[in-house]
This record gives structure tokens, sequence and C-alpha cells, in this order.
């Protein structure tokens, strides 16, 4: 288990990333390395997640589920998810605020589980790739809502 | 120790390299393949086709200018770094570094262009060509461009080179009178470095300009910017070098891993920045092996 | 062998002077390649990270690890592998002689992999110091001898062929 | 001699062995191994094979929910899978060796309703090629429900803990006190008594560079099963497979020609042999496995870890230490598969190489979710041993004797022997004073001293370190009785057949299963210096075959005992049939037996060498031309001698925990000067010393080079090869890439010396070797331990990187609890 954590401030204003945010099917659309979102109900979706690096790319079937919410300023997420024969846990909480400087302020903190040999191999650089996953989720985020 | 399906082309000419990465997205560059065929074999990770440059002659030359500068192809071997001339003229750490790398088999394939891409928090070069101020030449469909090697590892396992691009070349500048420090820490002969850190020095006397970079601490090279303004200016002596390992990890939280808590490397980062600036304030000098 | 999957490409690879002209899948590692394609089993597997060396052979004459290699890759290459070592089914090379003679073997698994070491590095160094020798192994494990009496066949082999 | 008298009925030194035994004959294994002409376990196929790859558990504890195998069946070349569901109605659980309620637990050869660590074997796929295997394998859907995981071997008794095998209803698997002399007398009267908190050894595995593998064929026309595996015990394995699917093992077929090393770790691979057998049942194909490295770290078997808690020990003020007393704690990770026999095999050498009379160990062995232990070179004696060593250093440090000297007063005397230890052991022969000179010797112990002394202040340290071990071989499986009473084992043996063949070709078959220890070599040495011709006269079958005939119950190659138990049958059987020939042809010669001798393949008159028939002459008579000889003769030999060799055990006494457990006490004393970077606490062995006896040598080179392999097992476990876990029980290096093995830079270059102590048990006066007894391990903790500073915390691990020396080093001036506390009187 690597905790993982990061802040980083998207141009969007925070109703307008929100709204994409909150909405996992035109999220998906605009992420890159993110394809087959399944929209289960309002608190569960689906998702197959491919991090890619100079090294190829690590197909990751997640199931989230959205454990609790403030609209517009606060979402829990629970993912878990299977790669291979190895299997990937997470555990994320977004915090998001308005930016002194405008746009939006996003803080996330919460831990990455790998189990399987994906684990061994990847201990250097789970958390990491994770975090950029997120930045690029964000990005993916404000480029929609701007 | 079985891939999963997978695809690959050799291609003629750089042009047509660039056109098959262009063309698909889950395309990667293949060189050496001694780091990237591993992941492939555990599955880590997968790759819809491998375009092997391995053998492009646009990729494997060594050109060392008359002012100093050097040319390295990309696919550039460690063993053929190990064994150049002109390059141990200009830039003699490079071949040293290279001799230390990993073992002969290794050495034998493993390319220069190979290892800033993998940009592994351990491997041995990044952090060596921030201190040497590289250059890296990245092409691909819009042209050529030129990268600082301090832009270019951007984190773990990914750099400035963007789908459908290629690194074709590191340039290094003339190295004038400066001297360089490599120094590297592993637990054993043949395991992942737990800190690495690299120093370039002035010739000048003050001390005129520095660059101090450590691996190993971070997703990328980190750049000891604090060091290095502390040395310029300062005397040559031991006592600056000594002092530059404290300074080089402040505010440093290296990540831990098994073979090493994030405090020790940390720890470990400090003794080598230490090391490294006295090596290249010409004190003292080792040539020691360099692990993965 | 079985069909795999995934791309098919036929290559031209030499191995011990015989030059094969077969169809592998773009995935197929060189080592599988010898070993299953080609059914040359004196190239051994002992790990799955490029790490252990038992799999070493020599390619258009530099010593490299066939794991980390895809047939495909190797096109056009000269490869030398253990069965190539000695005269005939029987002959012993000076190198293979001194690791008998020195004990330089005992299960034998890793052995192909460091008398194609050997070989290589004494083409290069004719006469390698215990460091350089050593240096020299780094890439290849064994368990059994604790390499004492390997590094004393390489340098009896080098005195041998001086 | 009182050896004979008092402990084992008088054994016959055989006078023949000499001409060739006790030489370093060069190997007849080497030619076919130098020229890739070995045939490994993955170098073997069969017609219709299909290529195995097992899912596996990603998890250290959880329960199964469901497994659909459906996408991957449909798959093109997929040929069958097997579930844990199907395995657990296809196979009883094994035969156990513990009691209750540690008997009671139910292990199979994969998981069945839970997994219970992390790379157990859930789903098992069998397909055209490996590739495909793997490819299909990411089909199968394994539903996995997390449970809680228990990593401590220690805390894992708890009650909180999560339970691994709910039959048992906790995580103890064997209790047993171990009590001799009277240690609580000693303590009372010990002018000091040395108190230490903990000692941990830890886990790690000699890992073979040849992982485990295996092709099995179930035959439907036969119903027998062919095994072709690189186990090493196989008999043992067939003990195992055989009740657990209902085969007898007269339908069972064990074959093995190279091995590409065991170290012990082979021994447990019964589980998955049984696996490969019910998936080529059920596919009707032969199935070929060939483990993966990952696989082999993770998931065939581990050596055990133990803690060692509040050992106390009583010294007197001359230095006599009276013996020690202990809670251990062996964590058997997830399966009992060869234990609890670790819980009593320490107990072959109670006191190590000292005199100590006042012993008590606590032991528990435990369960946790983690890969399960199986022997490992050294097994269970090389714990015990470093905790021991370890004690004698750091009471030589607490109450400032001189760490030579210390155990020159303590260890067992030249005189001593044979010395009879607190629980009835019979050590046999030896000098450890002599050895440890030699040791010390060979490292320059005074100019060490004062390299030590020079380097104050320069940022290094030297460290001197001595480690004295015991390789105790050929042991008696009786005590098992001694963990579970009703065990039906005892004694010990193996079997060798020598046979004239038609053309008067000497022939041996062993039941050994060599994995590079030279037994074709060293069988044709005695072979030959008692039928008198040379070894390369003598043919010996390449590797084990069940079907030569040659095996007993516990055949196979483990525990230091082929020089005693392989090599005694082999001169059985070859006395057995020179007597034949010698009968033979006295018959032929018209000469009396005692006029005869055997001589460059000969049967000759003694007085007159041109009398003389060769072997030949013998064989085609009694094989083709038999009506020649009169009939009494003729029925009275085969030529085909088989011989069971039987060390004179009896049954260890299961109460008092008393009994001769094993035959022979090879030993080794090592030596090491070590310098640590105080900056990084790095350690650089600069010299390395290790001096061995095992009795009468066959063939000294093999000898020397086992030396030099233990040798480097140790220092790798000393210094960089360790398995960890993480908080969810994740292996953190399951590749080569983070389980450091040691390369020839790691290894620094052996002094190597030795003496000879025959043993007065044996019939070649060899003793079992090649475990080494993890004298490295006991040696650098001791350099290291040297290296500290004034006021540094104990060394109490056996695994000491970089950063834990590091640790060491600055816990001096953290002027923390040592671990460890002196009380005089």
């Amino acid at each position: 288990m690597s905790a993982v954590s990061g802040s980083s401030t998207v141009a969007a204003d925070r109703e307008r990333l929100w709204q994409v945010l909150s909405d996992p099917a035109a999220l998906g659309a605009t992420l890159p390395g993110v394809d087959d979102v399944f929209v289960e109900d309002a608190t569960h979706f689906s998702a197959l997640a491919r991090p890619a690096t100079a090294l190829g790319e690590t197909r990751i079937h997640m199931d989230f589920e959205i454990l609790e919410e403030r609209s517009g300023e606060y979402v829990r997420i629970a993912g878990s998810g299977r790669a291979g024969e190895n299997r990937v846990e997470l555990n994320i909480e977004l915090h998001l605020a308005d930016a002194p400087s405008g746009g939006t302020a996003v803080s996330w903190r919460g831990d990455l589980t790998l189990r399987g040999v994906l684990n061994s191999l990847m201990q250097r650089g789970a958390s990491a790739i994770f975090n950029e996953q997120v930045e690029a989720v964000l990005a993916a985020g404000a480029a929609g809502g701007s | 120790m079985l891939l999963a399906p997978t695809e690959y082309v050799r291609p003629g000419s750089l042009e047509e390299a660039i056109d098959e990465l262009g063309a698909r997205p889950g395309a990667r560059v293949l060189a050496g393949g001694q780091s990237l065929i591993n992941v492939l074999k555990h599955r880590a990770a997968s790759v819809e086709l491998l375009v092997d440059v391995s053998r492009l002659a646009e990729l494997r030359s060594i050109d060392v200018a008359a002012d100093g500068s050097a040319r390295i192809g990309a696919a550039t071997t460690y063993r053929e770094l190990e064994h150049s001339a002109p390059l141990r003229a200009s830039h003699a750490i490079i071949g040293r570094v290279a001799a230390g790398t990993v073992d002969r088999q290794v050495r034998a394939r493993g390319t220069i262009g190979g290892n800033a891409c993998f940009a592994d928090p351990a491997s041995n070069y990044p952090p060596l060509l921030v201190a040497l101020g590289a250059e890296l030449e990245i092409a691909g469909r819009g042209g050529t461009r030129s990268v600082a090697a301090e832009d270019f590892f951007l984190g773990l396992w990914r750099t400035a080179v963007g789908p459908g691009e290629v690194l074709v070349a590191i340039k290094l500048p003339p190295l004038g009178g400066a001297g360089v420090g490599y120094r590297s820490l592993q637990i054993a002969a043949d395991s992942w470095a737990l800190a690495r850190a690299a120093a370039w020095v002035g010739p000048g006397d003050p001390i005129d300009a520095a660059r101090v970079v450590l691996g190993c601490v971070a997703g990328t090279p980190v750049r000891a910017s604090a060091v290095e303004s502390k040395l310029i200016g300062g005397p040559r002596s031991a006592q600056a070098a000594a002092e530059a390992g404290a300074l080089a990890v402040e505010g440093l939280d290296p990540p831990s891993d098994v073979h090493a808590s994030g405090g020790y490397r940390r720890a470990m980062a400090a003794v080598m920045a230490a090391r490294a600036v006295g090596d290249a304030l010409g004190l003292a000098e080792e040539v020691a092996s360099n692990g993965r | 062998m079985a069909g795999e999957g995934g791309a098919v490409h036929s290559i031209e690879v030499t191995v011990n002077g015989e030059t094969h002209q077969v169809a592998v899948e773009a995935r197929r590692l060189l080592v599988h390649f010898i070993r299953e394609t080609l059914g040359m089993r004196g190239t051994h597997i002992g790990c799955d990270s490029g790490n252990c060396g038992a799999c070493s052979v020599i390619c258009d004459g530099q010593l490299i690890k066939s794991c980390m290699m895809l047939a495909v890759a190797a096109e056009g290459c000269e490869i030398e592998t253990v069965e190539s070592l000695g005269e005939g089914a029987d002959g012993l090379d000076p190198i293979q002689a001194a690791f008998k003679e020195h004990h330089g073997l005992q299960c034998g698994y890793c052995t192909p992999g460091f008398l194609l070491n050997a070989k290589t590095l004494l083409a290069e160094n004719p006469n390698p110091s215990e460091a350089e020798i050593r240096r020299a192994l780094k890439g290849n494990l064994c368990r059994c001898t604790g390499y004492v009496n390997i590094v004393r066949s390489i340098e009896a082999a080098a005195e041998a062929m001086r | 001699m009182k050896a004979e008298t008092t402990y084992y009925p008088a054994v016959e030194q055989n006078e023949r062995l000499g001409a060739y035994s006790g030489q370093s004959v060069p190997r007849v294994e080497d030619k076919r191994l130098l020229k890739g002409q070995g045939a490994f376990v993955d170098d073997l196929w069969m017609h219709r094979q299909g290529h195995v790859h097992f899912v596996r558990s990603p998890y250290a504890h959880a329960r199964i929910v469901s497994v659909d195998v459906s996408r991957a069946e449909a798959q093109p070349g997929v040929y069958a899978t097997l579930t844990g569901e199907e395995v657990g109605v296809l196979q009883q659980p094994y035969f156990q060796m513990a009691p209750e309620p540690g008997g009671l637990m139910k292990d199979y050869c994969m998981a069945v309703g839970k997994a219970r660590y992390m790379g157990e074997p859930v789903v098992a796929v069998l397909a055209e090629s490996a590739a495909l295997a793997r490819d299909a394998a990411e089909l199968i859907d394994v539903v996995y429900e997390p449970l809680g995981v228990t990593l401590d071997g220690v805390a894992t008794i708890e009650p909180e803990t999560p339970v691994l095998h709910e039959e048992i209803g906790s995580n103890v698997a064997w209790h047993g006190v171990y009590d001799y002399g009277d240690v609580d007398w000693a303590l009372e009267n010990a002018d000091h008594v040395v108190r230490i908190d903990r000692l941990h050894f830890h886990r790690f595995s000699s890992a073979p560079l040849e992982t485990t593998g295996a092709l099995v064929n179930w035959d439907p026309g036969t119903g027998e099963i062919e095994f072709r595996t690189n186990n090493q015990m196989p008999m043992f394995a067939a003990m195992f497979i055989g009740p657990a699917i209902g085969v007898g093992i007269d339908h069972m077929q064990f074959s093995s020609q190279d091995i590409g090393g065991g170290f012990g770790i082979k021994i447990t691979s019964y589980t998955y042999l049984t696996a490969l057998a019910l998936l080529s049942r059920k596919a009707g194909r032969p199935v070929k496995w060939s483990e993966t490295r990952w696989e082999h770290l993770a998931a065939s078997a581990h050596g055990n870890e133990r803690t060692f808690l509040d050992i106390e020990v009583p010294v007197m003020s001359d230095g006599t230490i009276l013996g020690f007393k202990v809670r251990a704690f062996d964590d058997a990770g997830a399966y009992l598969r060869y234990e609890p026999l670790g819980a009593v095999i320490w107990s072959q050498v109670v006191p190590g190489n000292y005199r100590l009379k006042h012993v008590r160990v606590d032991y528990t062995e435990t369960l946790t979710n983690k890969c399960p232990v199986g022997p490992n070179r050294g097994y269970s004696r090389l714990q015990h041993l470093w905790m021991i060593e370890r004690i004698v250093d750091i009471v030589a440090k607490e109450l400032g004797f001189d760490p030579v000297e210390l155990r020159k007063l303590n260890y067992v005397q030249p005189e001593d022997y044979p010395y009879e230890t607190p629980n009835g052991c019979i050590y046999d022969s030896g000098d450890y004073p002599t050895m440890l000179e030699k040791a010390l010797e060979l490292i320059d112990y005074q100019g060490a001293r004062k390299r030590q002394r020079a380097a104050a202040g320069t940022g290094k340290r030297i460290g001197i370190g001595i480690g004295s071990t015991l390789d105790s071989g050929t042991n008696n499986f009786g005590q098992s009785r001694i963990i579970n009473s009703a065990l039906p084992f005892s004694g010990n043996g193996e079997a060798a057949i020598v046979r004239l063949d038609l053309y008067g070709e000497v022939t041996v078959t062993i039941g050994t299963t060599p994995q590079g220890q030279g037994h074709e070599t060293t069988a044709a040495q005695v072979t030959a210096d008692i039928l008198g011709m040379s070894p390369d006269q003598v043919h010996v079958a390449a590797g084990y075959n069940k079907a030569a005939n040659t095996y007993v119950g516990f055949s196979g190659t483990y525990a230091s005992q082929f020089a005693v138990t392989g090599l005694g049958a082999v001169m059985g059987a070859a006395e057995k049939l020179r007597g034949e020939i010698i009968k033979v042809g006295a018959c032929m010669l018209g000469a009396e037996e005692s006029d005869i001798e055997l001589a460059d393949g000969f049967v000759r008159l003694a007085a007159n060498h041109e009398v003389a028939i060769p072997f030949i002459g013998i064989a085609a008579t009694v094989f083709a031309n038999v009506a020649e000889l009169p009939g009494e003769l003729a029925d009275s030999v085969t030529l085909n001698c088989r011989y069971v060799y039987r060390p004179p055990f009896t049954v260890p006494d299961h109460e008092t925990k008393t009994g001769k457990l094993t035959l022979t006490y090879a030993s080794q004393i090592h030596a090491a000067v070590i310098e640590i970077d105080e900056e990084t606490g790095l350690v650089a062995i600069l010299d390395y010393a290790a001096v061995d006896e095992c009795g009468r040598k066959i063939n000294p080179k093999i000898v020397e080079g086992q030396v030099h392999g233990a040798t480097a097992h140790g220092i790798g476990a000393a210094l960089h090869e360790s398995f960890e876990y993480d908080s969810e029980g994740q292996l953190l290096n399951a590749t080569f890439a983070d389980y450091h093995a040691a390369t020839a830079l790691d290894v620094p270059d052996i002094r190597y010396d030795d003496i000879e102590c025959p043993s007065p048990f044996t019939p070649n006066g060899a003793k079992g070797m090649g475990e080494g007894g993890g004298a490295p391990l006991s040696t650098i903790c001791s350099a290291i331990e040297d290296a500290l500073p004034e006021g540094a915390h104990i060394v109490f691990d056996t695994h000491n990187h970089s950063e834990r020396v590091y640790e060491l080093l600055r816990s001096a001036a953290a002027k923390g609890p040592r671990g460890v506390e002196v009380e005089s009187r």
C-alpha cells in the first residue's frame, strides 16, 4: 500500500469543474487513456484505464464507487480493479476550493494498493503514476469545463 | 517470461520510424530493450507495436567537435560509449558510467537513449545528463527540437518525448576545464541504486560555476540549487564538499521501497552529493560500479 | 512449435554456423527461439528479469542475454551457443577443459552462460586479473560454486590459451 | 574403542578404499554439462504435451468467492483448466506430520476455499503453448473476498489475529519444551547471567538457478503416473501424493537426470506435482510446467524464519558458559509442507560446538500468511547455531572475554569424542580449536587487529568475526517421533545396485537425486577401489529412476548424507558383487577363494597373475554359459547386487526428547575481516576464511566446492538476500531484480583449509557435508558486532544490509536500550 497525494490549480472555475468531474461519462470521453466508461448509477461507474508511460500501457479494469460527496467541494471515491492477474485498490478524496488567483485549487489524498507481482515490480512507481493520472483527469476536466 | 501478443517493425530510416510511431498511439520505441523487454515479460505493461530503432545509422554515431562538444546518437550502446576514444577525450565520465552499468551483456545491447527515455528514478544517466547541461534532440513529424536535460525528465517513466516522437541524440556542451563527479550507492553489486549524485564544477577558483544533481530521491533528477549557489564564489575546499551533503537534501522527502527507507535514502543522497562534489573539485575520485 | 498468436515474421538467423529461415511470432524471445524453435537445449533460463545470465549467448561477437532480445530483432545476426564449443560431441575447448579440471561447475545449469562469458572475455582480454574476471562475470549468477572455482578455471584457461 | 562399544555397534572400516577414494578425480558429470548436453527437466518433452500456467492469488489471505474459467476455456489452444474447487473433490488433504491440533490442517495442492499467501495457486490452465496458457489465464475471473492478514511469526499467536486454518483454531502449528540438564539451577548459581531480549533469523532461500519444473503424464491405459521432475526427494513426495489422490506408489514412476541445484527447496514441490497429475488426468495429455523465477521466489518454499526471545545465559567467572534458556518462534508460513520437522531438526545440535550442559528451549512453530517454508541448506540447525554464536560473541563483549579464548574454553575438546550432548546426540569426531587456529591464520588475525586499531578515525571501521557451526548429517527420522509419537518413521537408509553386465561392464545405480554434488564420480571412485579397477571403467547411471529399483523410503539428496548413506549403499553392493565374482572366479580357476584377487578388471591368482579371467569371462559364464557352472554355485550368484545401507539408529524417546538424532557431525569454523563505511553502513569483506572438517574425504575437490557454495549462500543472506513482505503480505522482492542473489562481485575469494577427523561410525570414515551450517551468517554478524562502537545495540538480525548497519553504528550515540543486560553476582 502506498500513500498518494497532490494538489494542482486548474483554470476552470469550481462549479464548471465539478460539473464535469461528477459526470464520468462526459469525463471519460475527454480523458486520455480511459475507455469503456460505463455509468451504472449515480454512485457507481466503471472504466478501462490505460496509464501510458515510456514502457507502454498497463490496462486496468476499474470499478468505482462514489462513497461521499459535497457538491462542488468534496468527493470520496473507492475503486477496485484488475490488471491481468494483479489487483488494484484505491481510496481517494478530492477537495475543491476557489483558487485565490482564479480557477480551482484541487488537492487529493488517499492510498493505492497493488496486489500481485505487479506490486513488486511497480513499488517504486505506482503512486507517482497515479498522481499523474489524477492531474490528467483534472486537466481534462478543466478543458471540458472551460 | 512470455510477452503478451505484440507487433514489431524495424524501419529502415528515422522518417519511417516516425511514421510508424505516429500511426499508432500504442506504439513504442524499442532500442536495446534491456528494460522494456523485462517489463513486457512480466506483463506489467503492453505495447501494440514495437518500433525497433536499434539499427538506425542516424542514431548510432558519436561525434566530438573541435570545441569539445559531443553529439551521441540515442541508440549508442553502453559498450560503444565505454570504448569511444573521442568521448574519453571530451567527456570521460560518460564512458566511466557506462563501464559500470549493470553487466557486459546489458552493456552490449542497452543504449544511452533508452536509459534516458526509461527515466527510472534509479537510472544512472539522468542525473549526470542534467549535471552536464546536456540537450536532448527529439525528432517527430513536426521536425526536430532540442530539450534541455533539466526539462526532459517529466516523471517516473515519462519524458518530453511525446507520442510519435523519437529521441535522436544527446548533445553535450564542452567540459572546458570543468570537473565532474559521479557517485552511486547500491546494497549489492547487481541491485538498484539507492542514491546517486552527479556534480559539475567549473574550473574557476573561487568556484565560478556548479551544477549538482541527485538521482533516486524523487520521480525525476533533482537539482540541488542551494548547494550550487553556496559553492559558487566559494573556495575549492574539502569543507565546501563536505557541507554540500546536508544542503543538497534539504527539504527532500525521498520514497521508501523494499531496499531503503526514505530517511536512509535521503541520508545517502547527502553522502553521495558530498563525495561527487569532492570528486568534481578533484579532491578524490572513485570509479565504481553503478548498478542497474 | 505451437502457434502463439500475434504477428508472425519470417527471419533468417545463423546459429553456430547454420543458417535458419524460420517464421516466428513477434513476441517470441530469442532464448525461446533457440530452445523451443531450434530445439537446442544448452541455453538455459534461470530468471524472468534479465539478471541471471543463464541464457547468455554470443550475438555478432558480443555476449548478450537471449531473454532480453526478441527473436525477430536477431534477424541477420550470427548467434553462438554453448553447443558451438569444443570439437564434435565430446571435445572440450580450453575453457571447458579448465572448468572440468578446476571444478568450475557443480549442477551445470549456469555453466553454458559462464563458458560463453569467459570466451568473449578472453577474446578481448587474454590476460585478465581476478578483479577483471569477477567484473566480467557480474551478469551471470551461479548458486553452487560461490564463483571461486569459476574464477580459477578462467584464470587457468587464460594461461592455457596464451 | 569406546565409540563402538558405548554408542553404536562396531563399524568395520572398509580397508579397500584408497587407490581412488580420497583423490580429486575429475567429475564424469562434467562433460555433458560443459557441452550443453545435460538433460534438465525443462529440456524434456512428450508427444501431445500441454503447457501449464498457474493463476495465483494476488492476496495474502482471501476467500475465493467464485472462479469463472469459461472465457479462458473458450480460447483456441486451451486444453483444460483445474480449479481449487475441483481439487477439493479430487484430492484428499495431505497427510500431516504434526499431532493435533496442527495436524488437523487441511492442505491441498491448490487453494481450496481460500488463499493463504500471495502467489498460492488458485487455478491451473493447460494450453498448446506456455504463452497461450498465460494469455488464457488473464481471462479467468476470480472473485476474492480479502481477509485480514497475520505476518509476524510471534504476534500471530495472539488471540485477535486472523486464523489461517479454522480447523486448527489458532496459528500455532506445534509447541514443545526441550529441557535438558537444569537450566534453573544454572541461572541461580552462575556468576553472571546475560539476558538478550530478541534475536531474529530472517527469511531467505538458496534459490537454485533452475526453478522447479515437471513433465507429468497420467497414462489412461495403465493408470500409471510418470513424473519427470527435479524434485529432490521423490519417494518422500510419492508418500504425500499417493494417498492424496488415491494412487499406489507402484503406479507412480519418478525420474530425473540433471537437476539445476536444489539445496532443499525442491523437496516440497509435491504439491505442484499433485496438481499436474490431476490436470494430466483431466486433459488426457502429458502436462509440462516450468516455474518462473517470480513464482519460485513467491511460492515454492522459503527457509525458516525464527525469532528468539528472552534469552538467558548463565556464565561462570572463568568464562564457562553453562547453557541457555530461550523462547523460539519458528514461522512456517501458510502451510506445513515439511514442517513441523524443523521443530526438532535443530535439536541435532542443541549445544552447538560447545560443552553447554543446561539448555531449555520453549519452541513454538507458528503459521502466517507467507510462503510455506521448506528445508533450505542448513535447515533448522543454522537458525539455532547462529543464535548460539550470537550468544558467545555477546557474552564475550559484555563480560570482557576475548572471543577467541572464550570459544576455545567452551568448545567441545578433541579428547571429548565421542561426545554425548545433553539430549543424547553423539558427536562422532572433530577438533574445533585446531580449526579455529587455522581460520585465524588464514585471515592473519593479529595483523587484522592491528589494521583495526589503525583504522580508528578514518571513517572506516574494521571488524573481525568468527563463526563456528556444525553440519549434522545422516539423520534419524525417528526424531520425528519427538514431535509426534504416532509417526511411523525411524532410522534412515539408502539403496544402490552394483551389477556386472553381460559383457563384464560394471554398472552402478543409486537412489539419490544429485544436483551438482558429483555422485556419479564419487560412486565410481569407491566402486573402483572395491572391485580393483579404475573409476572410468565403472558406469554410474546418471540421475534418479524409480524403475531402477534402487530406492528406499527416504531416498533422495538432502540433509548431508550421501557420503555416508549413498556411498555406504554403493560400497555394500560392490562388496557383494566382489564376493560373487571371486566365488565364480575361484570355481573357474579351480582355486580357493582366499587365493583370488581382483585387479584391472580381472579375477586372478594372487600368487600368479598370469592365471586370470577378465570380468567378461565371469559375466559371460553366469549370464550365457551357466551350464558350465555347478548348480549350487549358479543358484547362489546373480552378479546383480542390491544393498541397502542402514545407519545403526534406535528410536529416540518422545517423552524426554532425547536420542541419537544424527550419525555424523561435520564442522566448519569460519573467520572474516570486514570493513564498514561509517557514512553509508556498507560492509565490505576484506578477508574470508573457511576451515572444514567432514571426516574422510572421498573427493577433496568436490568437498571444497561444496564449502565455497555454502559460504556464498551465507554471505549473500547475511548482507543482501532477504524476503521482505509489506503490511498486506505482498512479497516486495519477487524477482532477481529485487532479490539480490550474490554475484561474483559480492562473494570474496574464499581461503579454504581443512582437517580430517574420520568418523568412527561410518563404513568409510566420511561424514555427510555440504550444508555448511550457515557459518557465514554467524561470522559476518560477529564481525559487524566487533566493528560497532562502544555502547551500540547488539547485532540482532541475521540480515544486515547497509541501512541496518548504518542504524547500528548510530545506536551508540542514541544511548537507547542495547538489547542486552548483564546481572553479575
